[in-house]
């Protein structure tokens, strides 16, 4: 495929998701003449009709209450919920329902529901645009939660997302939805991963930077900087929040011997926690220091004009990792 | 708006020309049977739970009526999503004492299998399936199919903005579903007019919904008037809502007191509206029920209570292993090494 | 039922008995006044996100007379929940041109004490507000004073599960709430068809709620009715919903990109339905206003407008700082230590 | 005051506060005539009157949001959630309004509003009635988030959360509902500490049991066990969840050199992840291996047949500090 934008990569994503599979549903507030707010639907109701690509009305616990009766039918919806901030009036039906039906009929439902979620910050919004939510849902036992960073991998995880036989909460992030990339042409593409293991974006031997979402491209430029002063970093993209590919991740940390997760959610009981104590219980005796965490601020998020001094930038990256050579 | 009645509480039957129905023997008998089983399981299953066989029980007294009634006036095909209360329509469909009481007993989180008896398993969280119904319906209705979907719930349920969200999008959109609530005056201790100020139905036509109110503790009418809005619905006619009226004559559950909020009086006032005895009362009078049939309900009835014990009494141990794997449709590494480490330890305690 | 309308689209008056309203030139001036300043504001503000100065803005165009109407008929003590686009109303209230930026400048989360005003913060997650009004009225049932609540939403917001809630729990607990809904077509790019199948002052009354539906671009039919209906909610009539029927004739933001959903005709016979315009149809065939009023109002326009520049500009630079100690009563120690944290990083890269 | 039950202790609670100050109001689905179905607010109604006693409807996001808007005009809602698995309807008020109002108008607003939620498992219940939610609220900033454990301190925590000026999830360990012990009379009694304290339930010196809620039971039954092996244990009762008490939980790990932390909840991002990162952060040095963690399995609960095997038992709680010694 040609480079394409992240928006556009999910865009195509999704097209071929309706394509190759009659079932697929995709739903939301906006998301058919409009083509939603960030255009990640953009010309899909006017190529599949109204019944597949479904505007709906404005409230979520319906959009997941009955994407999850549709699922019920045999239906596969992909449900866009606007903004990270308005995913919770759905909160129950994602995790008494959605994370539940397949435990509490031992196996016997499926409910193969996508939600995709714009999260983050960065892009100068108002309150409740910019959060990230996504340790709600990796502390929920029964739900997928991924991340992507890159078109290549948007495109790829969602159509994986769309044919899996579970829940998938599906963050991407808004801030990078404008960054090209190429994007792999089959699913025989070796930089087609399976969707829950993580991914080693920048081989390093000094220390591990674990990140996921519009943090991958943060630590990258965090770890050009280093490479400058002599540090050569590693940076792993999770993209499985839940479940971790503790494997990828333990041999990285196992071969670095340093760890700082960074990610834009406030850190107090935040994903970066598990990481850490995961990381801390496989890793104890390589570990040179204790695995740090940067991430946003443990306030609610700021005003737009402070959303820079709130959230991750290498410096503060950088800043950890100071600390953790210094420990 | 007065209730829909065809069958006075005396018994006496006035038909009603905007709600007809062919009342034969026949139809009366297989009412009073399933009506009279499924008081007979309901009673059954509470003297389990009082001798500790049961978890928890929510009797279905005093609604098998309205639940009789509305589940045999749609199809087999019809799939529909109960409540948690709604025994009595499950029987009718088909399912097992097992299947009904596992749950309670603990040993599972859901009974059945929904695909089976087109019945869904039941949902504790108060709404949560009305959604649930109005997607599914709204899958029906992108299959083009002639099915329809409904969905039961309780007059306190109907608070919840899940339930008002339902009835809003799916009047907006139209789908085959049909509503059914059972107002059965009280959720837990609170009385419906702590819940609304307006009836139910009400506020169903404020939505844009066809809404009807019947006699809930009336089988008859309860029936004649889900045939209608059933086969309305199934005619392209829009989605609808029914409430009947009706009165929980139990306490919410084998752990409520409900003499701490309601009077004798009240209880005794249902009583005499209970709906087995009004269609008992027509049945007699017509000489539709004698004695053969008394015997072979009441054998029928002990066989059901017998197998309700006994599959009560046959439960197996149960234990956690089955949960590892049903979380995800493919074990996670963390499940797979708590799955390991639960039976390490499990061998560790047998030794 | 027909929006109620006293004065028509080009401006003739017909009074309505059952909505008495003294309409003289000085009422007419000051609600034209208001409404010009409010689009002149209105204007200003798109300006200025045009220039980078704001980060979003969301356009009141269209909506003057549904706001201005309504805030007029209550009294200054009566406390009043807004959505997110209630300048008009908020201008109204005494609110200043930078209260009403700073939240899109990005320099605040919110931007005016609302004890001062009467007036809450804006509320961006749609529907939120609704309990919280039901919530206060509660209170001020409590307290046993005559003031009233009353509460802004939108078309879609009524969708949302706790706009419902909020309707029925206010009519069940029969509070001095005045629900107020600027119906304008619009929810983004989802007009109300998809969002319901009834029109919602027919779902309010659903719910018990007194509900009337009012030309939301005739000021003087807005002023009417939500005079009478606050009057009646303040003797104790209870909870009651207005529905204004008006029109968002901007985008929804300054994201937004209207003509990718709706007609040119569409606007253009909202056009011809602007709300300012249809009063001054009237006042100058009443001869109400003549080139002295329209230099002054002119003069005011400039002046704030000058101002709204000015604050603009002088808003000062934000930092994290205040944050760290505004999320609890008291700071924690994990938050005093991102603070210090926060504040060496600042120093760091200042040497 | 004589030996109270933990259900009577809070209930006693109550009382004070609607005596106290005539702007607590008691809200919450049946705790009027029927005393809730716990009975936690027996009596309340009958002696304080249904103005000031609620009787709701059976609208969560409601009850949180009418009792922020009481809160705004100045009363002290404390509502009660009837079970932890039906606090998620109002999980968008609690997050994105209850949460970060203060925050939002830069602390002009204060809505006190006190959210009581009987916790957990262990009283052979159906599903959604014995959940651990805790993390979820730990992570959302602006709440603070307090367990009881024993009746003296439910007493005394309730009465602090009700004249506090911040939003406090209260929750109620529910299988300790019917356990008794003595409440003290007075503000003054050195029991009775701040509302953000954690306690050192029981001294010892090799290995420190963090813990909270209806696992301090289990983890002082525990620490008896190891005793007889001859290894002591210290129990610290965390009590605030957020924020957490670093300094009592520090000063604990850097005497004993290990510690496992012991909840109900599934531990993947759970509340142990959070404390296992924190300590580790501050007592890398000390840690003779790494910080444990003892919870539910990662699951949605089972049925209650099966609950104990799910939940932890001083049985699994020794095998963690077993495995702790042992590395
Ligand atoms: C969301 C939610 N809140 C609270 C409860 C606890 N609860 C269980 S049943 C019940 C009363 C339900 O009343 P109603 O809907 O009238 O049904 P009924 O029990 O009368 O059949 C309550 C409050 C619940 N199950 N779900
Ligand atoms: C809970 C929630 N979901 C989605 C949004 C995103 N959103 C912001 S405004 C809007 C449309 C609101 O329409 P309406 O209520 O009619 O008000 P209007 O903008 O027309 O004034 C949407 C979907 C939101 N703010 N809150
Ligand atoms: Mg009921
Ligand atoms: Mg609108």
């Amino acid at each position: 495929m040609p480079e394409l934008t992240l928006s556009k990569a999910i865009n195509t994503g999704l097209r071929r998701a309706l394509e190759d599979d009659p079932k697929v549903i995709v739903m939301g507030q906006d998301v058919g003449g409009l083509g939603g707010v960030f255009r990640v639907t953009d010309g899909l109701q006017k190529d599949f009709g109204s019944d597949r690509v479904i505007d709906t009305p404005l409230a979520e616990a319906s959009i997941v209450g009955t994407a999850i009766g549709l699922a019920l039918r045999g239906y596969r919806p992909i449900c866009e919920i606007q903004f990270d901030g308005f995913v919770y009036p759905a909160f129950s039906q994602i995790v008494s329902q959605l994370a539940k039906l397949r435990a509490r009929t031992n196996g016997l439902l499926s409910v193969p529901v996508v939600i995709r979620i714009p999260v983050g910050g960065g892009i100068g919004a108002v309150e409740h645009h910019s959060e990230s939510n996504e340790a709600y849902f990796a502390h929920t036992a029964g739900l997928r939660v991924v991340c992507c960073s890159d078109p290549h991998d948007a495109h790829w995880m969602l159509r994986m997302a769309a044919r899996g036989a579970d829940p998938v909460i599906f963050y991407e992030p808004k801030r990078r939805y404008w960054s090209k990339a190429d994007v792999a042409e089959s699913a025989d593409d070796a930089r087609v991963l399976p969707l829950d293991r993580a991914r080693v974006v920048r081989p390093g031997r000094d220390l591990t930077l674990l990140t996921y979402g519009g943090m991958v491209a943060t630590c990258l430029e965090a770890a050009e900087i280093a490479a400058e002063e002599g540090r050569d970093l590693e940076v792993v993209d999770l993209r499985s929040l839940s479940p971790l590919d503790l494997d990828t991740i333990t041999a990285s940390v196992d071969r670095t011997g340093r760890c700082v997760v960074v990610h834009e959610a406030p850190t107090f009981a935040g994903l970066g926690a598990e990481v850490g104590s995961a990381v801390t219980e496989r890793c104890f005796y390589r570990l040179e220091a204790p695995v740090l965490r940067v991430g946003g601020y443990n306030t609610p998020y700021p005003p737009a004009k402070v959303e820079d001094q709130y959230l991750p930038d290498a410096d503060r990256v950088l800043d950890a990792v100071d600390r953790a050579f210094a420990w | 708006m007065e209730p829909v009645q065809l069958l006075s509480p005396d018994g006496t039957f006035t038909p009603d020309p905007a709600w007809p129905l062919e009342v034969t023997p026949q139809l009366c008998r297989d009412f009073y049977r399933r009506m009279v089983l499924a008081r007979r399981f309901d009673d059954e299953a509470l003297a389990l739970q009082r001798q500790g066989e049961l978890g928890l029980w929510l009797q279905s007294r005093g609604q098998e009526a309205a639940q009789v009634g509305s589940i045999l006036a749609l199809r087999d095909t019809d799939y529909v999503f109960p409540s948690y209360r709604e025994q009595a329509a499950a029987l009718c469909r088909g399912l097992t004492p097992a299947e009904l009481l596992v749950q309670w007993r603990g040993n599972a989180l859901s009974g059945w299998d929904p695909a089976r008896y087109r019945f869904h398993i039941y949902t504790l969280v108060l709404a949560a399936q009305l959604p649930h119904a109005t997607g599914y319906a709204m899958g029906v209705q992108r299959d083009g199919t002639d099915e329809i979907v409904a969905v039961y719930f309780g007059d306190g349920a109907s608070s919840e903005g899940e339930a008002n969200e339902a009835f809003n999008w799916a009047a907006a959109a139209g789908v085959p579903l049909l509503f059914f609530c059972q107002n059965n005056h009280w959720a837990i201790s609170t009385p419906t007019h702590i819940q609304m100020r307006a009836p139910l139905h009400q506020r169903a036509r404020g939505f844009g919904l066809d809404a009807h109110v019947v006699d809930g503790n009336d089988v008859l009418a309860v029936h004649a008037v889900t045939r209608a809005v059933a086969e309305q619905i199934r005619a392209g006619g829009g989605p609808a809502l029914i409430e009947a009226v009706t009165y929980r004559m139990a306490g919410h559950s084998t752990s409520d007191d409900p003499t701490r909020y309601r009077t004798a009086s009240e209880l005794d006032s249902w009583q005499a509206r209970d709906p087995i005895a009004r269609l008992e009362s027509l049945m007699v009078a017509q000489g539709w029920i004698d004695e053969e049939l008394r015997a072979q309900i009441a054998r029928e009835s002990d066989a059901l209570a017998e197998e309700t014990r006994r599959v009560c009494r046959e439960f197996g141990p149960v234990d956690m292993t089955g949960m590892f794997s049903a979380v995800l449709a493919q074990q996670s590494p963390l499940l797979a090494e708590e799955r390991r480490r639960h039976e390490a330890l499990v061998v560790s305690y047998a030794d």
